[in-house]
């Protein structure tokens, strides 16, 4: 029933708020949302949306929980971290993207001795975030290569410092993502393996969530967001064009590169099962202490 | 006015003052002379409440001396250091007088007017670091008469100025002494100085410090530089004096026979 | 005079630039990891004119200021009440000396719990970072006053807080200021630190941000060069400000030399 | 008052009453108890994951670092590990800043001219935040430990540099002057009079760095290497392990607080002319 | 060995030296007097080669000052901030010995020695803040002294000492002045000590300061507090700069009737 009041009497909608400060980080993830601020979608539910750059899905989550943003994109396995640990209860509103080949990889440089998985064994790896879906593929890709990933052995840096990091050798190898990859392939490095592959293939990566009383408390805003970023997300999944056209108006990637970089997936609906492995997955590495139910960190998308 | 009873001071093991008795009345100038070194400075930092002396008493109208007496002024021996370099001159005449509650314009005034009487009507602006020695010790000394205290406390107060000015100086002060009721402490070292300027003069022995001598000075309330000093009882009161700080034992009249 | 501090100023960091330059032309770093300084400098130009930068740019510098009167409003009367006070500073050193070694990395996820306004969380990171030199430069500046110049205002009757106010602050005051100087360097590290860290719609940081995304080095090093050279025009500026009012303490040192 | 003369009596005057000079260093800290149970009071009635109780902080820290063998003085292996590496880099860093600071300051304090050229180096250099350099110490110096050293000199030299000047533009220009009249050589003037007049505010300069290399370190940690105890830190906030956290922050705090004391004893030895000249009485 | 030719100084627009010329031999001992303020310290400073002024010509042993002079000693007029406050009086006395070459146990016993001198034997081991105005005075004195200067200047050296010690101190330095072939030049207020030390006495004008007299003591070389004293010629070189420094047109004869 509320699909049908699409446009133009936000009043009639009856939203509990109009204005959403929502959390992106500047990477191909947060596409949909540009292109839905772009193309008006969000105006067309009678919301506006200001996004607001975070540094990460740990500040998402600390700011939600502050109270300075409503919504934020984050990392599937950073908040249900956070969520094992208590720090708060989330739910996830929207999904924005997932694995797809090549946009997730381990890299060494050009004349490094590390040909393949096994043999980063005791080696030391970048990752962009400590207890990462970066560092967590990386450890499955290991075990099932037949070796064991170690803590310490994981050394957080920051995107753009990993190809330095590679060079002088302060690390042996680096878990990217775009547009790092195509620098640092550039340069001659070496792509060892995809993350996602094998147990990881379509993995979940990141989605848009908030405070499960943020959810209660604003159920019909919720789905005004949801709808409009369902719209942007239905065709950004179906034309890779519109991403290489919005990439450079939030990042600072520039069209060319835009045009030659992996760019994961980006699912239309948020799938309790899909979720559910991620979980899966971090108990099966000793990332989770308590048993988390996907569904109940779902909110279900407004029937339409 | 001003009693003190068996002063006793020491810094650590070190005794300064060992039993310093004296009494000052009102509306006196009593002078008080001694070897460097032998506690003068001490003694007047316990009468303004500075420091806290090890023993004895020290009355004030009537009232020990536990904390800063009111209405009190200091010029300090080693003037260079009291005066604000941050202030011009006059400010720093001016400053005290927030004390007396006048407004800005009478403060300018007062301190102007100071200025003037120790001769450096053109220099109020002054800063301390612009000026000489003996223009900051008579910066020192406006700051101190400006602010009219009943009790004004004087360390070597004309000791970096010229000869002409130090007695122009010394006239200023008994002026300012006996129109203004102000009873004055002045520590010297010029004999002529202290029985020039002085009601009494007080000699204080060699380190640690007792009162020797408390002469009484009969020159009368109003003094000249050259009638005064040539009295034969200024004559002999200032062998007198010259005999007790040396500390010799000679009688007042060989010292007379050796001048 | 004033000319000629300034070419000498150019000079020097012209000179410096020339140093850089010459290094990345040498080929001893790798141009991916630290482009040239030309290279920089023409980026840094081209943000002149980026509305967008300039847009942050200002952003950063109001939470900058803000962030330093505040720093000045708190730290400066406790540093007095400090120095003034031993026995309080006693008490009090313990709790001080435990909470400045925590490192603003530490702080800032927990101010992101706490504020939930992006300025306030500036202001509040920036003033806890850049009030230790101004307290310890007024703590250490209060002990360093001349005992005879305290004790000149005392015989004239003045009560504690008259020498305090007349006396010791002025005399402590150069050297509060360059506490104040000192201050304002963490205050600029501390707002684009905080952007980083927190995020948020504008600022240098988020400039920052954005430029990483792209692996535009350039971009980033631009950036941070444009915060330093706020940071050398906001030290010009208090540099000034301290020669006018602190002229007798420069006049009276510098005719030695 | 006499520091050199009564030097020698007041030891013997606290060994003698050793417990009584306890009591009164324990006297000093009456506030320390009254934060912490205010701080246990406020964090239990919040009830807030983030905001964990200071009981709950040192039973982790216990747990983490001290519930090792008497023999290492109850540290664990894991402490001795986090802090002793640590710790020298803090050190080193810090003696580094501290002589690069002192010589450079005093150049630019005695040279007016100097001073011109390199103000707007050094103002720049103040205005760059630190993490933002540790990838170019990095690329440039390549290896771990040089390039936190570097993060850590770079991080902590301004307020020592920045103090000394202050402190060599105000050595009383008659110290100066007396010095060049009887000929003083310029190591002389250096050694006996510029830096022990300048030496106070060299000090408060040295206090603050002291407390920043230890948020340098952190930084130098977290950003360029593995291990110590910024690595701990930033490892604890990742995996939203509060109490760990807190630890650190903590731990951090009485280093502080330790290297803090350590300071002002050597401060006290090396300034003990200034307190008695500047002593009112 | 000094040669002062039309020396002139401003500090900004305030003009304090108008063309001083004066000379002084070797082994010679000058005074200066003058009114305060006019210019004395401004005259010594730049004799030191600590300030450059701004027109003239001074020649030290023939040679320009340019710079400071090798061999040259000051006691300043503001002798406690000439005092490193972190050294005690015996090192802040042995420390300039270092230039002369001696080592550690040398530089020590001349100090001693010297602090001997000036009266201070015991008090070696004392800092600055630790000691009277005049002990401060004494030890920049003994200071300066122990260096051996070839040219010394001393600004006011003995105005916050007691008379016994000022005697005492006068004849030290005259002693020493003999004994090392010293140069002296020594400012004063005191008009009895210029003619009492001096071979020449050199008398400025209020400022900005020129030379007004220089008047030859004829005293012999040496000096005794009583009997010198007591001479026609010293009364009337006494007399003579009395009526110079007050800047008066009395002959001489009037200010003798005057005394
Ligand atoms: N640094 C300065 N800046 C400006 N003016 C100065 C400075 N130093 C001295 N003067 C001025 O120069 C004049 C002479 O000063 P100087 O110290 O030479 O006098 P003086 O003869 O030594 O006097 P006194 O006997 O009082 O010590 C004074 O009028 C003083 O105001
Ligand atoms: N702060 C101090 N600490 C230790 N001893 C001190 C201190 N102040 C003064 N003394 C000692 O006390 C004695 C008396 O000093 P004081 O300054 O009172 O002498 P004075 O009579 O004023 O001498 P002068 O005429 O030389 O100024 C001196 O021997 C001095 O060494
Ligand atoms: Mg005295
Ligand atoms: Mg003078």
């Amino acid at each position: 029933s509320n699909s049908e009041t699409t446009s133009s009497s936000p009043d009639d909608d009856g939203l509990e708020k109009t204005t959403l400060v929502v959390g992106t980080i500047p990477v191909p993830d947060s596409a949909p949302l540009q292109v839905a601020i772009d193309r008006g979608f969000f105006k067309e539910e009678g919301l506006e949306v200001k996004p607001e750059v975070v540094a990460g899905g740990a500040v998402g989550v600390q700011k939600l929980l502050g109270g300075s943003i409503d919504l934020t994109l984050g990392a599937y396995i950073g908040t249900f971290l956070a969520q094992d640990k208590g720090a708060g209860k989330f739910k996830y509103v929207a999904d924005s993207y997932g694995a797809a080949p090549g946009a997730f990889v381990i890299m060494v440089k050009k004349d490094s001795p590390i040909k393949t998985v096994a043999d980063l064994k005791g080696k030391k790896i970048a990752v962009n975030t400590f207890q990462s879906v970066m560092q967590l593929t990386a450890e499955v890709q290991m075990k099932v290569a037949g070796v064991t990933a170690t803590p310490d052995q994981f050394v957080e840096k920051p995107f753009p410092d990993m190809p330095a990091a590679l060079e002088n050798g302060q690390v042996d190898a680096a878990a990217m993502v775009e547009p790092f990859i195509t620098v640092e392939s550039k340069a001659g490095g070496r792509i060892i393996t995809d993350e996602m592959t094998g147990p990881t293939e379509d993995l979940p990566v990141a989605g848009w969530f908030t405070t499960e009383d943020t959810a209660n408390k604003y159920p019909k805003t919720m789905a005004a967001f949801q709808r409009a970023l369902g719209k942007a997300q239905e065709l950004v999944a179906n034309d890779r064009k519109i991403v290489e056209e919005t990439l450079p108006k939030y990042t600072k990637i520039d069209a060319a590169t835009a045009a030659v970089i992996s760019l994961g997936s980006y699912p239309t609906s948020l799938s309790e099962t899909r979720l559910q492995r991620v979980i899966d997955l971090m108990k099966e590495y000793g990332y989770l202490k308590t048993e988390l139910d996907a569904k109940s960190m779902i909110l279900p998308p407004p029937a339409s | 006015m001003l009693e003190i009873t068996e002063l006793v001071h020491s810094y650590g093991s070190h005794r300064v003052l060992d039993g310093v008795s004296l009494s000052v009345a009102e509306g006196e100038l009593v002078s008080v002379v001694g070897p460097s070194g032998c506690g003068k400075s001490t003694l007047l930092r316990s009468i303004a409440g500075l420091i806290r002396p090890s023993g004895g008493q020290i009355l004030l109208g009537g009232r020990p001396v536990d904390r800063i007496p009111d209405n009190l002024a200091i010029v300090f021996q080693d003037y260079s250091r009291s005066l604000f370099p941050w202030m011009t001159a006059a400010n720093n005449v001016a400053l005290p007088l927030r004390r007396r509650g006048l407004d800005r314009r009478r403060r300018r005034e007062a301190a102007m007017a100071a200025l003037d009487q120790v001769g450096l009507a053109d220099a109020g602006g002054k800063y301390p670091w612009e000026m000489s020695g003996g223009m900051q010790q008579r910066v020192s000394i406006a700051r101190a008469l400006a602010y009219r205290p009943s009790l004004l406390l004087m360390d070597e107060p004309f000791g970096s100025v010229d000869a002409q000015t130090r007695e122009d100086l010394e006239d200023l002060v008994l002026r300012v002494c006996a129109h203004h009721g102000m009873t004055i402490l002045l520590i010297t070292h010029d004999i002529d100085e202290s029985v020039y300027v002085g009601d009494r003069v007080i000699v204080l022995t060699r380190s640690p410090a007792r009162v020797t001598a408390d002469l009484k000075v009969d020159l009368g309330a109003s003094r000249d530089q050259i009638a005064t000093r040539q009295f034969d009882e200024f004559v002999r009161l200032r062998a007198e004096v010259g005999r007790l700080v040396r500390g010799g034992s000679t009688t007042a009249t060989t010292v007379l026979e050796q001048q | 005079m004033n000319h000629v501090r300034v070419l000498r100023g150019v000079a020097g960091a012209a000179g410096f630039a020339a140093a850089v330059e010459a290094v990345g032309l040498s080929g001893l770093v790798d141009e991916r990891f630290l482009p040239r300084m030309s290279t920089i400098l023409v980026s840094a130009a081209g943000l002149i004119v980026d509305p967008e930068f300039l847009g942050d740019a200002v952003a950063t510098l109001a939470a900058w200021a803000l962030g330093l009167l505040l720093t000045v409003a708190v730290a400066v009367p406790a540093g007095l009440v400090l120095g003034a006070l031993p026995a309080v500073e006693r008490a009090v050193r313990p709790l001080i000396e435990f909470l400045r070694p925590i490192p603003s990395v530490a702080i800032i996820p927990l101010a992101i719990l706490l504020f939930s306004d992006n300025l306030h969380l500036k202001l509040a990171v920036i003033a806890y970072a850049s009030s230790w030199p101004v307290l310890i430069n007024a703590i250490y500046g209060l002990k360093d006053v001349d005992p005879l110049a305290k004790e000149t205002l005392h015989g004239f009757g003045f009560g504690p807080l008259a020498v305090l106010a007349r006396v010791a602050l002025p005399s402590a005051a150069p050297f509060i200021a360059t506490g104040v100087r000192v201050a304002s360097g963490i205050a600029i590290i501390l707002t684009v630190s905080a952007e980083l860290m927190a995020g948020g719609s504008e600022g240098i940081g988020i400039f920052i941000t954005e430029a990483a995304s792209g692996n535009r080095i350039d971009l980033m090093l631009a950036a941070t060069l444009w915060a330093g050279l706020f940071g050398v025009l906001s030290n010009a500026v208090l540099v000034a400000a301290e020669r006018r009012l602190f002229r007798w303490h420069h006049a009276r040192s510098e005719a030695a030399r | 008052m006499a520091p050199r003369e009564i030097g020698g009596r007041p030891v013997t005057h606290v060994a003698a009453h050793p417990v009584r000079s306890v009591i009164r260093a324990l006297g000093r800290l009456w506030l320390v108890p009254v934060t912490l149970v205010a701080w246990e009071i406020a964090t239990r009635s919040a009830a807030q994951p983030f905001f964990p109780p200071p009981s709950a902080i040192l039973a982790r820290m216990h747990e983490i670092w001290f519930s090792g063998p008497a023999a290492h003085l109850l540290l664990t292996d894991k402490a001795l590990g986090d802090f002793g590496p640590s710790l020298a880099r803090l050190f080193g860093g810090w003696l580094a800043a501290a002589v690069l600071g002192v010589l450079i300051g005093i150049a630019i304090g005695c040279s007016s001219r100097l001073a011109d050229y390199l103000d707007p180096l050094i103002e720049l250099g103040r205005a760059v935040p630190p993490p933002l350099l540790v990838p170019f110490f990095l690329a440039l110096l390549k290896l771990g430990t040089p390039a936190q050293l570097a993060t850590i000199v770079f991080g902590v030299i301004w307020p020592i540099l920045l103090n000394t000047v202050d402190g060599t533009r105000g050595v009383d220009r008659q110290h100066l002057e007396t010095a060049r009249i009887f000929g003083f050589s310029a190591a002389q003037r250096l050694r006996q009079v510029i830096l022990p007049a300048a030496m106070p505010k060299i000090f408060a300069g040295l206090r603050l760095a002291l407390s920043l290399a230890l948020i340098l370190l952190v930084i130098a940690e977290i950003f360029g290497g593995t291990g110590g105890i910024g690595y701990q830190l930033l490892y604890a906030q990742r995996s939203y392990l509060y109490p760990d956290m807190w630890g650190c922050l903590v731990m951090l705090g009485l280093l502080g607080y330790l290297l803090n004391s350590a300071f002002l004893l050597l401060e006290r030895r090396v300034l003990a002319w200034h307190r008695g000249a500047r002593q009112t009485n």
